[in-house]
This record gives structure tokens, sequence and C-alpha cells, in this order.
């Protein structure tokens, strides 16, 4: 069962740090890596690691994900 | 005792409580921090003081009141005590320097300074090496921040590369860390080290992961161009930091992690360290950004000291005094370098000329960068000197080979630095700032650097003590250059004649020394009469000469290797600042420092490898040398012969001799040469004449020494320079010198010294007079003058009776070297070579009748009409030499003697015999009191007849002369002299094509290419960077784990 | 599991290096740094991880020589500090890369050569 | 070593006589040039009477103490290799003052009077005397090439460098003459020979023709009868020194007169056949044959 | 061309490594050395339930220190980074938050901060800590930002809470090593009841020194960067 969600978990990991790297638009790449982040803070969970979980998804997914956003958002600033 | 963990305490505390201060007190936070600073240091001083007296151990400190593995332990022992000191310090004159950037850019800057500081405390004292990884993070985010003090568009390009890279490093490091982790289940750095020799070592790649990182870190070579970055972006206070505490801490972390990594990993070290020592140095080769050239000499000294870690199994417990002696030197000179490049603030290392308005700072540059090449009496010296020498002991030739390269295309562009500030125009325009503050520290960490030399002398193995009082003299010339030449003068010829006193006992009995006592600081005093003729102050003049004549005096009483190359390396630098003093001298004094450095290192690598069958560093023990005898004999001859000039290594010499100053040419010419001589003969006493290693060498020798004086005559007689032509002349009779020294024969060896004595003569007077008269008639070339025999016909006399002596024609002593010379081939059986020297010295007659008559007979030119005598100064010191040479030659006997004695016990060979006042060997005799009597008889007799004969000659204008036809109206336009060998030129002249500059020229060039070439890579690109590293990891890791 | 998870954060790890070698954007080099971070982490607590042991969370102290069955807490305490790092060093390249932007008004990295030689 | 007043003397007596065979040598070598060129040419009593005339002459004119010394200089050279030439072998009194010094000191004191003359000549302030010079000494110093090395030759061949001790070696027999024993370094010699009598092809340094003036014509009166007598004494004592060297040496003044007029013969023979050449030719020349046969006469020695 | 197939046989090289790794790997069948001391001794020795706490407060508490450190650099040079713009920069315009979002905020930013204290001042007991709290803490400052972007947070009180926290964090250390064991040695108070609030010592005071200085450094750095001017050059 475990392994089960593990390798889905992974996969869907992976795929997000795919898209993170390829992908044209910034905003899309940003938001996979915070679903990164955010799986890999599933994981956390699964390998009995709560306080490492909780980290990992307010600051790896959360504040990661929003300062990449607001950096974003000033470069878009200036283009626009 | 205050414990170390204040140290943080502190730190961590003032960082904090600046928040609270406001923009309100921005110096107020400054002075703060400052406080905090000095109370740092003076922390990790108490521990290093009381350590070094041994009053307390080292301890450990354990956080949490647990147990290491079981808590973070930081450790003070002696080590950590040195390196917080050092580093505390170093972040106190930074911040004293940094001081009014640092208050205007606010509270914030000032925050982020005092964490690093106190990262790199962490780093240095913590054993535990996860939290050696955090506060390493802290140190490279601290470091990008402190690069952007500078306000430039740049330092945020260098600071996004720094960061980018060290995450890398680290993230490697961590899982390195993770790994050693799940293997021996803890991160105590000594307990993972202790597990490393038991059953549960870590395994391999953990310990490749964790050394890479940290060796990322020192910025190995080819993977440093981010690094190289970071010190051109960053403000040069800064790059004292960086380049004085970073890379310290940098090259501590990577040898306390070794033990973790493993020691199959040393070599891999050593080769890394032996990688980025010459190819950092070479890609430095092609700079000219000051601030980017110091980053490079930086990272080159890393990679030095990173081979001495890797070198462990060779230096044992020896290595970490080894590596402190480098670092120490650089840490002082790099910190006090880059604070003068932000005091000259310039992007050019040709704007440094600037410092001439600044002696001291000039004097510190100078002693920095000699500091960075390991001249002594600096520390880096002591460390070298101690390197190579166990190294020579366990046979790594190789890596001798390493060091020695890589200082030596270190010292390529740091001298051509030195000789940029020292004699290049100052620039226009510039935005140098000398505000008493900057300078402040970088008068300290001048202080640090001599006292450093002085305090590790006696510690370093192989070494002996040194005498510094000479130095100490030189040091208090330059405090009293203030006063006039003539007082200056007296002192410095009162402070030779006691030394000379001083040493005349340590001599006694030892009749080679004793000749060389004579003709070192005695030719000095007479050299140094001619001052007087000087006028205005001459700065710094009087301290190097001292520093040379140091240098030549210790070369006399050296006992051991250490001594005499100490002394060696002191009269090259002191020389070469006499020599660069002339108007031109810069192109010349530099390629005689590189020759004379490059034939330093052979000589030292010569002596590393003797060191190798010798117990000790005695020099008499040279002759014992069992392993590869003849290369080091050969080594330690070449190294010899940069400072003798001989073919092939000549071509600093006639540039450095003609344009040197005219008192300094004597000097260097007279004087200075002789120290080769002197060095080769001691080589050539300790090798012995029948040793079997090196008949080969002295046939070399001796075919290089006919070839050099060849090269030499014909080369002079072609020069149209007076100075230049007896550089040459010089540069020829070192080769006879060479020659008849390389014969090992009894009376080769006569026949020697008595060129090297009348060498020594007759070019101090030609030099010092025509020296005097180049000056006084403001031309160098030989064809602008003309007729002055009227107006200076004393130093006609001079000039006249030295070229008789050189020619070698009887009756004067010149002849004595001759007929000692010819006997010595004929018994040696050298004849061609014979032939060859015969050759060269009837050459001999072209450019010293070239000399004698453009410069004193033919017309005079116009605008010399009104010229006088020259100065009596000059006219006194040569006199007294003609008085020698008329001794020599009337009693040849008196000289000779002695000296022969002296070398009797070294040959079995047949010895030149004595019947009253003639010389006779089995080949031949010579009696030259009786020929001075005929001659004299004959010539008084011939003279009278001819007085008799035209007393009435009527005494005419020299422009009274018949003509056949054309009578030219102006008498100047009939002086002859320009290029009268032409034919002579045609016919053979091909001879001495500039074949040997020209190679050198093309070697220098193809150097120059080639690191233009290498920088190539360091194009600017953060990604080119990323990549470089990961390819240097993985190419690394191949290298040590995929052969595995 | 623990292999499926490990080989997942090893890839995390390749991904992200390749990435940083590899773009030409500078934001997406922090993109994938952080990637590179993540699996980083996802490798360090799975190394802690012990089959069937609970978190190392206590309800009572454990008796003399009593074992409880918990997961190695140090790889966690470890994380915890190395994604709080890791959030700093994200933070402040972005900062960096807006300051760059804002310098040229490109994230192209090849934009940025004004340092070489 | 005999410093009498008894040896002094009969040295003189040797100058006397050298002085005159000297210039009688020079004027029959004129005449016969004459002759091979179709003109009578001068008597043989010539010399004589311009040395007369030259020091009798009362116009004396002097550029200075070097000029004024350079035919002391001059003159001091030829005397001086005379007096450590040893003339006559077997003759206690005509050996001169030869225990002075060996070969080298007589190879070596050429110089002093080139050197004495060089300078005096410079002095003089006329162009023409430093391209002279100039000339002289680029020429010299090839010419001396083949010589030393014939030099070197004969010290290894008799393994001494006394001129006395050579001679020895020679007599008995015409055959014990270096000539046969070491005919390579007698034919180096005497081609360098050639050029140290500066007779055509190698006389381009005095040059009749590029060069009437100069030191000729700045040298006159009792000066130049001073470098014309020092010309006498020069000729006869380098050709004794091959005679020496070479051709068995002299046991009589006869025998010294007979030989020493045959190789002072030999170059003006040269001289008369072959045409001037220029200073880079005779340079090059020099070191080419002469100086391959000198190396040649070295190895069969060695 | 190159370049790539350069990049593409790194990777490969970084794969070797990477697979060296996973090669070496050793999974644990028991607890290590370190790990099974702290299961044994450190609830004992702290009275923290959390071990994972227990070993970041108390026995790795330097490294912890370190960490704050590094959030404080990292604001402090955001600060540095952006400030003299900031000062010459003029009022911008916004554009107003939406009316849902700005209500929401209202509603939730009182619950997260109450929140974000729970979570450290519990660290020693449930899952969380200084750390967690202070990014909730943060996420709450960022919530109003988003809500009222042209909010100025006041810079005075962040870095004033943040100083204090921090000089706080430090003094604790400091009494650790004076009346304790060594620096940052949490039993200068007494260790408590097992399991409740006021237990471990100074652990809890610690974490909530750490939950503010981290809350206050990352609020500090998301406002700054939100403030960022639009334009420099």
């Amino acid at each position: 069962m475990f392994v089960i969600i593990a390798i889905v978990l992974g996969i869907i990991s992976l795929i997000g740090g795919v898209i993170a790297l390829f992908h044209k638009k910034l905003v899309v790449a940003i938001l996979a890596a915070g679903l990164v982040s955010l799986t890999a803070s599933i994981i956390f969970l699964l390998l009995a690691a709560p306080d490492v979980a909780m980290t990992e998804a307010a600051i790896g997914s959360g504040l990661t994900t929003v300062i990449f956003l607001y950096v974003l958002n000033k470069i878009r600033e200036k283009n626009g | 005792m205050v414990g170390p963990i204040y140290i943080i305490v502190i730190a961590l505390g003032i960082a904090f409580t600046l928040g609270l201060l406001g923009k309100a007190s921005k110096s107020a936070g400054w002075v703060f921090v400052l406080a905090g600073l000095a109370a740092m240091t003076f922390i990790s001083a108490q521990w290093l003081v009381a350590l070094l007296e041994g009053s307390i151990q080292g301890i450990q400190i354990f956080t949490a009141g647990y147990k290491p593995p079981y808590s973070i332990s930081l450790q003070m022992g002696l080590e950590e005590a040195i390196l917080t000191t050092l580093i505390n310090s170093l972040g106190l004159l930074s911040l004293l320097y940094l001081g009014k950037e640092m208050v205007q850019k606010g509270v914030e800057i000032l925050m982020v300074f005092m964490v690093f500081i106190m990262s790199m405390n962490v780093t240095i004292m913590t054993r535990d090496i996860f939290n050696l990884f955090v506060f390493l993070e802290i140190e490279t985010i601290a470091l990008s921040g402190l690069i952007l003090l500078i306000g430039r568009k740049t330092a945020f390009q260098a600071g996004i590369k720094y960061l980018i890279i060290s995450g890398i490093a680290s993230g490697l490091l961590l899982i390195g860390i993770i790994l050693a982790y799940s293997h021996v289940g803890t991160l105590d750095i000594n307990g993972i080290a202790s597990a490393n020799n038991g059953l549960f070592r870590i395994a391999p790649i953990a310990g490749f992961l964790i050394l890479i990182s940290f060796i990322i870190e020192l910025k190995p070579f080819p993977a440093n161009g981010w690094g190289i970055d970071v010190y051109s972006a960053s403000h040069p206070g800064i790059g004292a930091l960086i380049s004085g505490a970073s890379a310290t801490t940098g090259l501590y972390l990577l040898y306390k992690v070794l033990p973790v990594a493993g020691e199959e990993y040393l070599y891999f070290i050593t080769l890394i360290g032996a990688i980025t020592f010459i190819g950092s140095n070479l890609t430095g080769t092609a700079q000219s950004q000051p601030n980017r050239l110091l980053g490079y000499s930086s990272i080159g000294q890393v990679g030095l000291v990173t081979m001495i870690l890797g070198l462990q199994p060779i230096l044992g417990d020896r290595t970490l005094y080894l590596a402190f002696t480098i670092i120490i030197s650089h840490y002082a000179a790099k910190a006090g370098l880059f604070w003068i490049s932000g005091m000259v603030n310039s992007s050019s290392i040709k704007d440094w000329s600037i410092l001439r308005k600044k002696p001291l700072l000039l004097v510190l540059f100078g002693a920095f960068i000699l500091a960075l090449i390991g001249f002594p009496p600096f520390p880096s010296f002591n460390g070298k000197w101690e390197i190579l020498m166990k190294l020579g002991e366990s046979n790594q030739y190789h890596w001798i080979a390493v060091i020695l390269a890589g200082s030596f295309i270190e010292a390529i562009y740091l001298i051509k630095w030195l000789g940029y500030a020292i004699k290049l125009d100052e620039p226009v325009e510039n935005q140098s700032n000398f505000h008493l503050t900057k300078q402040i520290p970088v008068w300290i960490m001048g202080l640090v650097l001599f006292g450093m030399g002085y305090y590790l002398n006696p510690f370093t193995h192989y070494a002996e003590a040194i005498n510094y009082i000479p130095l100490l003299f030189a040091l208090l010339l330059f405090a009293i250059d203030f006063l006039p030449v003539s007082i200056k003068n007296t002192i410095t010829i009162a402070g030779l004649a006691y030394y000379f006193m001083l040493l005349w006992p340590a001599v006694e009995g030892d009749l080679l020394r004793q000749i060389f006592l004579v003709m070192f600081l005695g030719g000095g005093i007479l050299t140094l009469l001619a001052g007087y003729s000087k006028k205005g102050k001459r700065p710094g003049f009087y301290s190097m000469a001292i520093l040379m004549y140091a240098g030549l005096a210790g070369l006399l009483t050296a006992k051991g290797m250490y001594d005499f190359f100490f002394s060696w390396e002191v009269m090259t630098a002191g020389s070469y600042f006499l020599i660069i003093r002339g108007k031109r001298s810069l192109p010349h004094a530099y390629s005689y420092m590189l020759f004379s450095i490059g034939g330093a290192y052979l000589i030292l690598g010569g002596f590393a490898i003797a060191a190798a069958s010798l117990n000790g560093t005695s020099l008499s023990a040279l002759s014992m040398v069992t392993v590869l005898p003849t290369w080091v004999y050969a080594l330690i001859a070449v190294g010899f012969m940069t400072k003798t000039a001989s073919l092939g290594l000549h071509i600093w010499l006639p540039g450095a001799h003609g344009e040197a100053e005219s008192d300094v040419s004597p000097m260097v010419s007279a004087i200075l040469l002789k120290a080769g001589v002197f060095g080769l003969l001691l080589l050539f006493i300790s090798i012995g004449a029948t040793n079997p290693h090196s008949q080969e060498i002295w046939y070399v020798l001796g075919w290089i020494g006919a070839i050099t004086t060849l090269m030499g005559n014909m080369s002079a007689a072609f020069q149209e320079d007076a100075k230049r032509l007896l550089a040459y002349s010089s540069i020829a009779q070192l080769g006879y010198i060479l020659f008849a020294f390389s014969m090992m024969t009894h009376i080769g060896w006569l026949a020697g010294f008595t060129y090297t004595i009348n060498h020594f003569l007759f070019k101090a007077i030609l030099f010092l007079i025509i020296g005097a008269i180049v000056v006084k008639l403001g031309t160098h070339n030989m064809y602008e003058m003309g007729g002055m025999i009227k107006k200076m016909p004393f130093s006609f006399i001079a000039v006249l009776i030295s070229i008789i002596v050189i020619g070698g024609i009887p009756p004067l002593s010149g002849f004595a070297g001759k007929w000692l010379f010819y006997n010595a081939i004929l018994e040696k059986g050298w004849y061609f070579q014979g032939a060859l020297i015969f050759f060269a010295g009837i050459i001999a007659f072209l450019y010293l009748f070239k000399l004698i008559f453009s410069v004193f007979l033919g017309q005079v030119k116009d605008n010399h009409r009104n010229m006088k005598e020259i100065s009596a100064w000059v006219l006194i010191p040569s006199y007294i030499l003609i008085i020698g040479i008329m001794l020599f030659s009337a009693f040849p006997k008196d000289v000779l003697t002695p000296i022969s004695e002296m070398i009797m016990p070294y040959f079995t060979s047949e010895t030149l015999v004595w019947d009253g006042t003639k010389a006779m060997t089995s080949m031949g005799y010579w009696d030259g009191s009786t020929i001075m009597i005929v001659v004299g008889t004959a010539f008084m007799l011939l003279l009278g007849w001819l007085i008799v004969l035209s007393a009435k000659a009527q005494k005419v204008e020299q422009f009274n002369i018949v003509y056949a036809a054309e009578r030219p109206f102006r008498p100047e336009t009939t002086h002859v002299s320009h290029n009268i060998y032409a034919g002579y030129k045609k016919a053979i002249g091909f001879l001495v094509s500039p074949v040997i500059t020209v190679f050198w020229d093309q070697a220098s060039t193809f150097v120059l290419d080639f690191a233009g070439w290498i920088r190539r890579i360091y194009s600017g690109s953060i990604q080119n960077y990323a990549i470089h590293v990961i390819f240097y990891i993985v190419v690394f890791y191949l290298i040590s784990l995929g052969g595995l | 599991m623990e292999q499926v998870i490990i080989i997942t954060g090893i890839l995390l790890i390749i991904l992200g290096i390749f990435g940083i070698i590899r773009s030409r954007n500078l934001v997406k080099i922090v993109l994938a740094f952080t990637l590179f971070n993540t699996g980083l982490n996802i490798l360090m607590i799975s190394i802690g991880y012990i089959r069937n042991a609970g978190a190392p969370i206590l309800s009572q102290i454990p008796g003399q020589g009593e074992i409880p069955n918990i997961v190695d807490p140090v790889p966690q305490a470890l994380v915890l500090t190395a994604i709080v790092i890791g959030l700093g060093v994200t933070a402040l390249m972005l900062a960096y890369v807006l300051k760059l932007y804002q310098d040229k008004g490109t994230l192209d990295i090849n934009s940025f050569k004004d340092l070489k030689w | 070593m005999d410093y009498s007043i008894s040896k002094f003397l009969f040295t003189l007596l040797g100058l006397f006589i050298v002085l005159n065979w000297g210039m009688l040598m020079s004027s029959t070598m004129r005449r016969i040039n004459a002759r091979v060129s179709g003109r009578i040419g001068i008597p043989w009593y010539q010399p004589w009477i311009d040395l007369v005339k030259l020091y009798s002459m009362r116009s004396q004119l002097s550029h200075g103490t070097m000029f004024y010394l350079g035919p002391v200089f001059r003159l001091m050279g030829g005397v001086g290799l005379f007096l450590f030439m040893p003339m006559i072998y077997g003759s206690q009194y005509f050996m001169n003052y030869s225990f002075s010094g060996d070969l080298i000191l007589i190879l070596y004191f050429q110089f002093f009077g080139m050197l004495g003359m060089a300078l005096g000549a410079g002095e003089g302030g006329h162009p023409y005397s430093a391209i002279g010079i100039s000339r002289g000494l680029s020429q010299f110093t090839t010419i001396e090439v083949p010589m030393t090395l014939a030099v070197i030759s004969l010290a290894i061949q008799y393994h001494t460098f006394s001129i006395s001790d050579i001679v020895a070696a020679q007599q008995g027999s015409i055959l014990n003459w270096t000539v046969f024993t070491n005919p390579l370094a007698t034919i180096a010699a005497m081609l360098s020979l050639l050029g140290a009598f500066g007779h055509s092809p190698f006389n381009l340094v005095r040059a009749p023709n590029e060069i009437p003036l100069g030191p000729p014509t700045e040298y006159h009166g009792s000066f130049l009868g001073v470098l014309r007598t020092n010309g006498a004494i020069l000729h006869v004592t380098e050709a004794a020194l091959f005679m020496n060297l070479f051709f068995g040496g002299a046991t009589s003044w006869i025998e010294l007169i007979i030989k020493t007029f045959f190789i002072y013969f030999w170059s003006v023979f040269v001289g008369t056949v072959f045409p001037r050449f220029r200073i880079e030719q005779s340079v090059v020349w020099f070191l080419k044959w002469p100086t391959i046969i000198g190396i040649f006469s070295i190895i069969l020695f060695m | 061309m190159v370049k790539n197939t350069l990049i593409l046989l790194l990777t490969l090289g970084i794969g070797l490594i990477m697979y060296d790794v996973y090669e070496d790997f050793k999974f644990q069948e028991s607890l290590p050395l370190l790990g099974d001391y702290y299961a044994r001794n450190a609830a004992s020795e702290t009275g923290s339930a959390n071990l994972v706490t227990a070993v970041v407060v108390t026995y790795r508490g330097f490294d912890t220190l370190g960490e704050v450190s590094i959030l404080f650099l990292t604001a402090s040079i955001i600060s540095f980074m952006f400030k003299y713009k900031e000062e010459h920069a003029t009022k911008k315009e916004y554009r107003p938050a939406s009316e849902l979002l700005i209500s929401s905020t209202q509603v939730f930013t009182p619950i997260m901060l109450i929140v974000g204290i729970y979570i450290f001042a519990n660290g020693h007991l449930s899952p969380g800590g200084g750390f967690q709290g202070g990014a909730v803490i943060a996420s709450a400052f960022l919530l109003m930002l988003l809500a009222n972007p042209g909010m100025h947070l006041s810079h005075k009180i962040i870095s004033r809470v943040e100083s204090i926290s921090g000089i706080g964090f430090v003094l604790a250390g400091v009494a650790g090593l004076v009346y304790a064991g060594g620096f940052l040695d949490n039993t200068v108070l007494s260790k408590g009841e097992f399991g409740h609030l006021l237990s471990a010592g100074l652990i809890p005071i610690i974490y909530i020194f750490i939950g503010l200085k981290v809350g206050a450094e990352l609020s500090n750095i998301v406002s700054t960067m939100s403030h960022l001017p639009k334009e420099n050059n």
C-alpha cells in the first residue's frame, strides 16, 4: 500500500520537477515546484517525520512559492 | 580566561542588538561592532598567548552540557587559537579600514560583517560536521552580502555566481554528511575519523562528496571563475577578508575534514593543489586588473597550501607548521595588498605608480610582493625551504618541480607589478585616497609579516640562525631617508667598514672568503665613495644597497644551505631595487629579477634533492650527495650561472647593467656578479675535482664559458651604447671565469682567481668612470662623444690602464690571467675551447678600442666643448683600484702564492712552481716582475729618445689635420665612430644574431598567450561556471573513485 | 517503500543539477535549486527511517534500557535546519535575480558577463 | 736572469743588426716587387735615406699626449717583441730577455704596439685613422685564429710554450723542423703570416689608394721615423718567430738572415700575385681554410 | 550543440555519482549510535516529548542558532540591497484587492497568528516548533499584505521583535552556560512534568524566541520583497 503511494508521489514529484524545469511559463513552473515540495511533505509524513512535513509544507511549498511569485510579479510589472 | 563561546555570544549579541539601534546612530553601530571585534580578538588572542606559553591546555567546549557526539562541541586548541586570532584581528582591521563605507551603508551591512566574522570562528572551532555545514552556509551568505558593499552592479553578478556554486557545493556536502552518518551513526568529526580507522568506516563516496565540496569552496583551478569574479567585483576591503580570512578558514576546514574523508584522498588533494597553484598563477600572468590579479594570486597560494595539506604523509607532523608559514605570509601580504588596492582605487596595475607618493606604503607593497613569492625574511621563505627539503628527503622531485614552477610563475606577474609601481609614470588622473585610517591597517600587516618572519625562523627545520643586524641597519637607513645624500653615504660607508672589520676575524684563515670579503665589502666601500658626487636625497638607495651588501656578506658567513640561500635571496632583492633605479631600467630589472628568481629556484631545487642523501644541510656536505648527484650539481650550477650571466641566461645583463645608475653599475657588475662566482666556487669545491658524477658537467660548463666569452665580446664590439658595451664585456669576462674554474685543475683555478680579481678591479673602474661620463655628457651613445682626453685626462688614464688589463697585454696583470689560462688549457687538453677563448680575447680589442677611441679620442663634439673632468669622488675609488692593479701586476707572486696554497688540497694535479719571481709550469714560464722591469726600462729609453728627437714638436688642435680634397667644416663630422666594425659585422655578425633573446622573448610571449588562452574559460557566464564545477567534480570522481 | 523514495530523492537531485547547468533563465536556475534541495531533504529523511517505527514524539519517558520504537530523530533535526537554510538561500538568490533583472531587463544568464577573464 | 751591462750591450747589438737587416730586406722586397711589375724600384739604401730625412725634419706637429705616445708604444711593441724573442739558438747573448716569458708573452706583446698605435692615431682626430684602425683590428682578430691553432698544435706537439725548447726540439736534422713534423700547423701559421705582414691581398688596412692620408701623413718627421724604425725591427722579429717555431730556428746570424728572408719573401710573393680583399672577404677567408687546417693540425696531435 | 552534449554527459556523470550514493545507501535496521542515545535519554535529559525538538533546541541548539542567523542575514542583506531605492521610491498606486480577500483576511489573520504561537509554544510536545510557527506567522502577514498591498509593515516593530528575540535566544544560551552545563543547556529551568506545556526547561522559551525571530525575519523578507520599487534605472 505504502509502496504504491510512494510510487505515485514519486512520479508526481518527478513530473512536477520536469514541468518546473521545462515549462515555458514561469508561473506554471513555480507552481509545479511548489507541488514538488508539497508531495515531498507528504513523503515526509510517510517517513514518520511530522515535524519536517510541517516545515516543508509551510516553508518549502508555502513561503518559497510565494516569494517566487512576488519576484515574478515584479518582473512582470516591469515588462507590462 | 574568557571562554571561547563568548566570541560567538558577543558577535551574535551585537549583531542582533544593532537592529535596535535604528538609523539614527550609524557611526555608533560602527563603534559598537568595532568594540565587539576587539573583544573577540582579545578573547582569541588571550587563548593564543596562554596556549603558546603552555600555561593551559586546549579545551573542548560542550554546548548544551552534553559530551560529543551527543551534542555539538567546539574546540579551542593551539590551531584554533591561532586561526581565530588571525581572523578576528583581520576583521577588526578590516572594519577600521572600511570605516567610512560601512558607516554610510548602514547597520545591515555591519550585522552581516559581524556574522561573517563569527561564522568563520565557529567553522574553525566546531567539531561537528553538520554544524560546520550550517556555519559554512552562514559564511557563504554573509560573504555574498558583503560583496554588495561596493555598490556596483557587477557585484550582483558576482554574488549570484557565488551563491549558485556554493549552493551546489553545500548540497553535495549535505549528501556526504548524511551518508557518513548512516554508516557511523555520528556527526562528530573526531568520531567519524576514528570510525574510519575501524570497521565501520564511511563509504568512499561519502568521503568524496564531503571532500570535494570543501575543495570547491577553495576555488580550485580551473573551476574557479566564480571565485575570481568575487575577488574582482567586491570592495578591496572585503577582498582582504576573503583572501586573508575566508581562504585561511577554508584551508583549515579542508585539513579538518581530511580524516573524515580518509587518507586515500591525500594524493588527489596534492594533485588538486598542484594544478591550482600552477594554473591559477599562470592565468594571473595575463591579468592587469589589480583586484582580479590578487584573486588569481590568492587562489594560487591556496593551491599551494592545499598541496602541503595533501603532502601530509611526507611532511608528517610538520604539515601544519609549514602550511601556517605560507598562510601567515599570504594572510598579511594579501590583506595589505588588497587594502593598498583600495587606496589606489584603480582598475589597472599600471596606476600603482601613485604609491610613490607614499614611500612607506611603497616599501610595504614591495615587502608584500616579496613575501608572496617567498623571499626572506618572510615566513613563506622558511616554509618553502623546509617543504622542499622534506620533499627532497622523500624523493618527491615532481612536487619540488611543481612548487618551484608555480612560485616562479607567480613571480612573473608580481614582480612586473612591483616594477610598475616603482617605475611607471604617475597616472594623470587618480581617485586614490590615502586616508590615515586606511593606512594604519596596512602598516600593521607589514609589521606582522616582518615580525612573523623573525619569530618563525627558529622553528624551521633545516634552518640556521640568521644575523638580522644588517637588515636592521637597512631599516635604520630607511628611517633616516630624509637626510641628504652625503650624510647617508657616510653612514653607509661607516656601516660597511664596521661590518667588514666585524667579519674579518670570522673569515680569518679562510683565504677564499677573505678574497671575496675584500671584493664585496671593500669594493662596496669604494663604489659608494662615488656616491658623494650625487646630489639630492636618493630615496631608498642606501637601504637597498645595504640589503645587497648584507646578502653578499651573508654568503660568506653562511655555514649551511639555508643561510646561504637566505643571503642569496636578500642580495637578489636588494640588487633588484638598486638596478631598477635607472631611468629606463624597468624591463631590464624585470628580466634580471625573473632570471634571478628562476636561478634561485634551481639552486633551491638542487639543495632539496641534495637533502635526500645528506644528513642536514651543511654546505660542505654537498660532496656526499649520492642521490641523483649529477642533477643536483647541474641544477645548482645553472642556478649560479643565472647570476654570472652565462650564455643562454645572459639576456638580462646588458640592459640591467647598462641602464643602471652610474654608481650602481659598478656595484652590480664588479661586485654582484662575483656572488655567482663565489657560489660556483663553493659548489665546485664541495663537488671535488675527482667526483665521477660531475665530469660531464664541467665539460659542458667549459664549453658554455668559452662560447659565452666569444659571444659576449663580439656583441660588445657591435655596441654603440657605452655602458652596454661594458655590460657585454662583463658577460664575456664571466665566461672566462666560468671556463677557468670548470677546468678543475690547479692552474685553471689560479687563472680563474686571477680573472676574478682583475675583473673586479677593472670593471669597477670602467663602470665608475664611463658611468660618470655618460651622466656628464648626457648620452649613452659613444658616437655622440669624443675627444674627451683633453677634458678628462685622469679618466682617460684610468680607462687606458683598465683596457690594457682586459686585453691581457703585458706587462699588466691581465696577462697573468692569459698566461695561466693557456697553460691550464694545454694541461687540461681543452684545445678547441682554448682556441675559441683566444679568438674571443682578440675580439676584445675591437670593443676596447672602440670604447676608448670613441669616448676619449677623435674630435670633440660641439656641445661638449666646455666639459670638465668628472667628479673627484669617482676618480678617487678608481685610482685606488688602479693601485691595486699595479700592485697585482708587479707582484703577482705575492697574490698567487697564497691562493695557490689555498686551492692545493683540492687538486692532485701539478702545480705552479715559483723560482724567485718566475712562475713555471711544465709547459712554460713567465716572470711578471721582470717583464715589468724590462718593458718599463725600454719604454722609458724609447720615450726619452723620442723626446730628444721631437723636443720642438708644436702642439696643434686636433682639427688641424691634413685632407686631400674636401675639407669638412665642423670637427664633429670627422669623428668616425658609429658602426665602425661594419665590415666585420657583415662577415661574421650573424654569429651574434639575438637567437637567445628571441628565444626568451618567444617563450615569454608563449606563456602570456597561453595564459590568455586559458583565461578564456572564464567567460563570465554563470552557466559555464556551474558546468566547470560539475565537470570538475565528475572528473575527480572518475579519477579517484571511478577507477576503484 | 524506502527504495522508491530514495530513488525519487536521487532523481530530484539529478534533475536539479541538470536544471542548474542547463537553464538559461535565472529564475529557472533558482527553481532547479529548490528541486535539488527537496531531493536532498527526501534523501536525508529516508536515511533515518526505520521500518515500522513511529514518529520521534514520546508519550512518556522511556525506562532504563528501554528503546522506544521510533525513527531516528537526528536526520529530521538536520532536515529541519536544511529546509530553513534552503529558504534563506532561495530568498537571497531571488533577491539577486531581481536586482540583476532590474539592472539589465532580462533573465538570460548570458547577459551577465561583465566580469570575466 | 741576467741584467748585466754586457747582456744589455749585446742585446743592443742584436737590435742594431735586426734593424739594418729589416731595412735592407724591405728595400729588397720593394725592388723585387717593382721588377715584377716592370719598374726599376728604389735603390737598396733608400730606407736609410728616408730614416735620416725623417729624423732630421724640423716641422713637427703633435695633436696631444696620446698622439705623442703612440709611436713610442708602437716602437716599444717592436723592440719588446725583439727583447723577449730568442734570436740565435745556442747563443747566450742573443737569447735576449726571453727568460721573462714564453710564446704566450710574445703572442700577447704584439698587441702592445698595436694598441698604442691605434690610440695615438685615434687622437690624431683624422677620420681615416679610425677607419684604418677598425679595419685593421677586424682583420687582425681573424688572422690570429689560425695562428693560435697552430701554436696550440705546437704546444701539444712539443709540450711546451718555451720558444727555446721548441727550437731545441727541432735541432739535429732538417727533418726535425716543424714544417716537416707538423706541416698542417705550419701551413696554417704561414697563411696567417700573410695577414700579419699586411701585404696584398690583406693590405686594405693601410691601402695606399683608398687612404692616401691618415696616420702616415699625420705622423711625420721623427714620429714617422720611429714608426719606420719599428717596422724594420718588427718584420724581422716576426719572421724570426716563425723561423723559430717552424723552420728550426737559427744558430747564427747568417742562418737567421737567410731564413727570415725567405719567410718574408713568401708574403711578398703572395702579395704580388693576388688582388686585395675587402675587409669582410679577408675576415671570412681567414676563418675558412686556414682555420680548418689549423683545427686538423690540432686533431692530428690530440 | 557541444555544450548540450557536455551538459548531458555531465548529468550522466552526476547520475553515476548518485548511483554510487544509492549503492552505498545503508538502510537502518535499528537506531544508529546517536539516534539510539537520543531515543533512550533525550526525553529524560531534556524533558521534551518531541525528540526532534529536543535535538533541535538543545543537543543541536547551536545549529539552530546558526540557522536563525542565516535568516537574519538573509533579511539584512535583502533589506540592504533594496534599502536606498525604497527610501527614494514614490508612493505607488496599488490595485485594491478583492472584497473576499479583504474580509477573509480580517478573519484569518488573528487565527493564524494564534495558531503560529501555539505551534511554537507546543514545540516540545507536538510536531512543530519555532520554524513552523514562525512560518505561519509570516504567512499571516503575507495574507495581510495581499489584502492590503499598500500597507507598510512597521519595519521598526519587526526589527525590534527580531532583535529582542535574537538577543533573548543568545542570552538563554548564556544562561545555560552560566547556570547549567553549557551553552544552550535547557536545564536552567526545571524540567517540569513530562508532557506538560510548562516543561522541558528552557526549550519552550527558546522556541518562542526562535518562533518570534523566524516569524519576524520571514515577514521582513516578504515585506521587503513585496515593497520593491517598480523601476530603478
